[in-house]
């Protein structure tokens, strides 16, 4: 964890709702790894005219790390960026991913959120052969999925959070990592939960994690505005997050 | 420099440095230790504290407001025992005076919490937190009995009843009042339409929370030292409370939206920088001002480098 | 729409849309006609009105703040003479009913004040402006005073005291309660180095006293309307009072900074619009969204013209 | 009074310290005369996004009106603009500047304030052959002028705001406009003032004008901010300023 500054290089579309940033950024945050992520200030180039609207970092996942120092990710469309912009930048935020160890198929899922904290683990994980499916459920349903790699095979979920083949795709999978959009998030992994039970009688430990991506006030584990309760504990989404067990989350 | 934040004889806490953080923003041990330069601060007070475990609240507790934002946390700690037994090694390698802040007690709660703090050196001084619509008779009375303590008592007062408890709060036995708690809002929750409660913090709170200072800092008792905070961003706000009539601030939510303004605010008061004229260039005494920052005004476009600091 | 912003009965007023200017924002008359359609508000508030002339303060009154600005005036203005026969006129075009801030006033003022009010039939009703740090039985005696007009009578209650005033307020004969006046502060003019003290204003006061109106609108008998306002920048700012329990807002400085806000959300709030789809294209309900807008989505550079309205 | 948008057409460093900013505005603004000015605020392309720091307005008095609808104005040069930034104007705000009759030589000065609000009668005085002359008081001085037309006779006062042949410079001057900074605007006006009354026993009324140009938050008239007192009555600067008789305005 450092602060350290970064600017915007490049700027993209990526689909009609989101744009591709190039973040040219400090060396030690090219080893960041997926489920990492780093909180963003936009700065003015002389530091006395600080703006305090908005307040809060913003919660940014690499969505391709790339030569150069340069980190990517996806923001919507309508937010106003320019090249040369520069960036505050406190990171890594959170903790890796933890995979299998013999890891053959992942199921994704996206749930009212777009799935950018999903995407930096696929190029690697495609290039160990591992079959990845993408769910997107909800308002992510909307986000468009032909910039991925057509090796991720994209499934659009019914209304009732449901697909076909589900149970298939359930037994398929070796692991699943669910990320849901913010405010009612422990809602969300709820329904996801819910579910997973009906179809999976037994949900095995470290096969189905829940991936959360609040708003992080500190981001360091100072202000424990990001804790949830895991088996009588606390934990902290800044510092042992994003993903958690969904079945030892305490979801009320 | 040698600053007496409390009261003088036997309790009084001299800090080098008028400038801490608040409670509840630092954490309860040294999380920001790669962020910035704790050697620079005067005191950390601790998140708060209370003697059983409490756990986090549920559901939504940040909402972003317009320059600020609305935070609920539900005070979640382990309880007072292993909350020192956490971070006691910590604190002893702290290069400045550790307060613990306690939050919304019984006396009863009170007095076994002194058990437990009188017998850890490594805690310098208690900030007791009294709660928002507290009653006159019951703040004297967790008060007096924290006040007989060894160690120095701080007394956080609550927004709204400052200008009630203050004379009462330092009659029974407060060393230092520390003004104010942040004030309690409503806000609404974008992503699920529901209202949530908590506190707001920003800077617009600080002229408000001026104001209360200095009224207050001419009526209670000149030997009983203030210690004022409420949305300082800035060394100029932080000065403001001193010259309101402060003897030292403390610097919340600024610290999570930029972590080095706390240090820099310390650097400013503490002496360690003169007031920087405007346009002038970044230099080491800033800190948060990277290499990458100095280097992007003379050359375009720069190359990012991490914060020396 | 028919929305009784007082209590039902020989006092009641009525308006067909729950938006109101705040005291003090939008002057005595009619200064906003070429900026905002009064058509569509549901009253206008006259600036604060005085029984004597008051002059204005002199100096710094204005400093601006992070997301706000601290103002204060000394409420010029000619006396509550003189702001009748200047502003009858205007006040009988108005297409909304006038109500008269009177602030600040001893209870032989009051009698005063309403000999000149119940004779005027421009004047729809009278808001009675109590100062801050005023103690109960002085407002008693106030709000009894004025309760005696023909008028219907709304009282604004000062920040800190709403709490301890609403109830005997309301039983001294108020016919609704304005919650409430801004709260007071103290900011420093980075142009002379002092410290000006006047009334805090920006959208961070919003969630303070949104929590202070949904508390009150338990507290307080139901047939009370609440009239709320208070850092409302935006239509869901004032739902939000609404759905707190308040009978209608008053928008404050955010008319300054931005004029046709004022008219959008009495628009939005009145049904004159439907809630706006997030990204929609700008129509001719969004009243500020000017032709230039609207053109400059489809084409680059815009060519601009004047607002149509 | 109206509002209206405008956007940033062309930006130009004029010293060291100043840009120039040339704005495309509405037609009706084109016809503004010197003493009038713009109150002028940033708006976002999505006036859904909007940001509330800044709060107020900023008051941009014109230095020049050219062909096409264009407005320049001289802001810092420390203040981040791009062409193409859309505005959001309200306009006019004020009166225009009322000269003598058969002016022949008016005398200008800045204090404490940088000149922009006095430059948009340089052309036109030039042309009917009025002698001008600038007098640059207090950080003013700082202002650099070797962009004003050569006629413009420009004098830096000393310390004690005056300079020599100051008495010629008064008795040739059929009018005085001073202009001074923000703050202790009335002060300013005071020490002017003194100096003036030393060097000139008698001032006559439409003689000496004092320019005030703090910020208006509502610039139409409505919330008496910037309320002044003039010989028992109260005068807002927004509605009957920025000039005024300094004979007849409570200094204190
Ligand atoms: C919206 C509101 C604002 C108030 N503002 C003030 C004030 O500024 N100063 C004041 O002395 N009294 C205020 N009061 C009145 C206050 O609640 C009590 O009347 C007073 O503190 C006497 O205490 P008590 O023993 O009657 O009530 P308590 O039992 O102490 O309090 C009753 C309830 O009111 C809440 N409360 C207490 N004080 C405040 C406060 N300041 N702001 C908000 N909630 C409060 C408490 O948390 C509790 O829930 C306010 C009350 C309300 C509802
Ligand atoms: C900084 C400060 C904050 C206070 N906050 C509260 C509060 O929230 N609720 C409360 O009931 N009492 C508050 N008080 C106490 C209050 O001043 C009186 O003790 C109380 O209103 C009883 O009135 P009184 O007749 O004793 O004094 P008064 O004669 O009514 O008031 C004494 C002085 O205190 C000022 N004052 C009164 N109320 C407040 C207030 N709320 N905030 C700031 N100044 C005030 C008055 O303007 C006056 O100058 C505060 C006092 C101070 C100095
Ligand atoms: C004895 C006691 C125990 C409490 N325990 C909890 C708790 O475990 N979790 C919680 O969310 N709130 C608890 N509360 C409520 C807290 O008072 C309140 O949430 C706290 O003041 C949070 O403040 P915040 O809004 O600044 O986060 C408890 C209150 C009391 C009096
Ligand atoms: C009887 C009386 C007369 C007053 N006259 C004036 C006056 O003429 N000018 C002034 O600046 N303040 C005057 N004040 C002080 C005002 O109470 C105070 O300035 C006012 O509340 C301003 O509020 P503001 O800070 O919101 O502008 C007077 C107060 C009283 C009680
Ligand atoms: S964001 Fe502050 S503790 Fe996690
Ligand atoms: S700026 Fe509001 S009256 Fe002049």
């Amino acid at each position: 964890m450092k602060e350290t500054q970064a600017y915007i290089e490049r700027i993209k579309r990526v689909n009609r709702g989101y744009q591709r940033l190039e973040l040219a950024v400090d060396r030690s945050l090219t080893a960041m790894r997926a489920g990492q992520a780093l909180l963003v200030r936009r700065i003015d180039k002389d530091y006395d005219i600080e703006n305090w609207d908005p307040y809060l970092r913003e919660l940014w996942f690499p969505v391709a790390i790339q030569a150069g120092n340069i980190v990517a990710v996806e923001r919507p469309a309508r937010a106003h960026f320019v090249p040369g912009q520069l960036l505050s930048v406190l990171g890594p935020v959170g903790r890796a991913y933890r995979f299998r160890h013999k890891l053959r198929n992942v199921l994704l899922i996206a749930y009212e959120a777009m799935p950018a904290a999903l995407l930096l683990m696929i190029p690697s994980l495609l290039a160990k052969q591992v079959g990845i499916t993408l769910v997107l459920m909800g308002s992510a349903r909307q986000y468009e999925t032909n910039h991925l790699p057509e090796e991720v095979e994209v499934i659009q979920a019914e209304d009732n959070l449901t697909w076909s083949d589900m149970v298939m795709t359930l037994g398929w999978a070796d692991q699943v990592f669910a990320l849901v959009g913010q405010g009612d998030s422990l809602r969300f992994f709820g329904e996801i939960l819910a579910i997973m039970r009906e179809r999976h009688y037994d949900i095995p430990a470290n096969y189905l994690f829940g991936v959360i991506q609040r708003d992080l006030p500190c981001g360091v584990g100072a202000c424990h505005a990001c804790a949830l309760s895991l088996r009588g504990e606390h934990k902290l989404q800044c510092i042992d997050g994003p993903a958690f067990d969904l079945t030892e989350l305490r979801l009320n | 420099m040698a600053i007496e934040i409390t009261k003088p004889g036997k309790h009084s806490l001299i800090v080098s440095t008028p400038v801490m953080p608040a409670a509840g923003t630092l954490g309860f041990g040294d999380r920001y230790k790669a962020l910035l330069n704790y050697d620079m601060l005067g005191a950390v007070v601790t998140n708060p504290v209370t003697l059983e475990p409490w756990k986090p609240a549920a559901g939504t507790r940040i909402i972003s407001l317009d320059a600020g934002v609305l935070v609920h946390t539900g005070l979640p700690n382990p309880g007072l025992a292993k909350v020192i037994s956490q971070n006691r090694r910590v604190w002893a390698s702290m290069p400045v005076p550790v307060i613990v802040h306690l939050a919304s007690a019984s006396t009863s709660q009170i007095k076994r919490a002194l058990d437990l703090i009188d017998t850890v050196d490594e805690i310098a001084g208690l900030e007791l937190g009294l709660r928002d619509g507290i009653i006159r008779n019951e703040a004297i009375d967790l008060v007096s009995e924290a006040a007989k303590m060894e160690k120095p008592l701080l007394v956080r007062l609550p927004f709204y009843e400052c200008g009630q408890l203050a004379l009462p709060v330092a009659d029974a036995g407060a060393d230092a009042l520390v003004l104010t708690a942040p004030p309690r809002g409503t806000a609404r929750d974008e992503h699920t339409g529901r209202l949530v409660s908590g506190r707001v913090y920003g800077p617009l709170i600080k002229p408000i929370v001026l104001r209360l200072v200095g009224r207050l800092a001419r009526e209670i008792p000149t030997d009983l030292p203030i210690i004022a905070g409420g949305g300082i961003h800035s060394p100029q706000d932080a000065r403001d409370y001193i010259e309101a009539g402060a003897v030292a601030v403390q610097v919340d939510t600024a610290t999570w939206a930029r972590p080095k303004m706390l240090e820099r605010i310390a650097r400013d008061l503490g002496g360690w920088i003169a007031t920087r004229q405007k346009d002038a260039l970044p230099d080491e005494w800033n800190p948060d001002m990277s290499h990458t920052e100095a280097m992007e005004r003379r050359t375009a476009p720069p190359t990012p480098r991490s914060d020396p600091s």
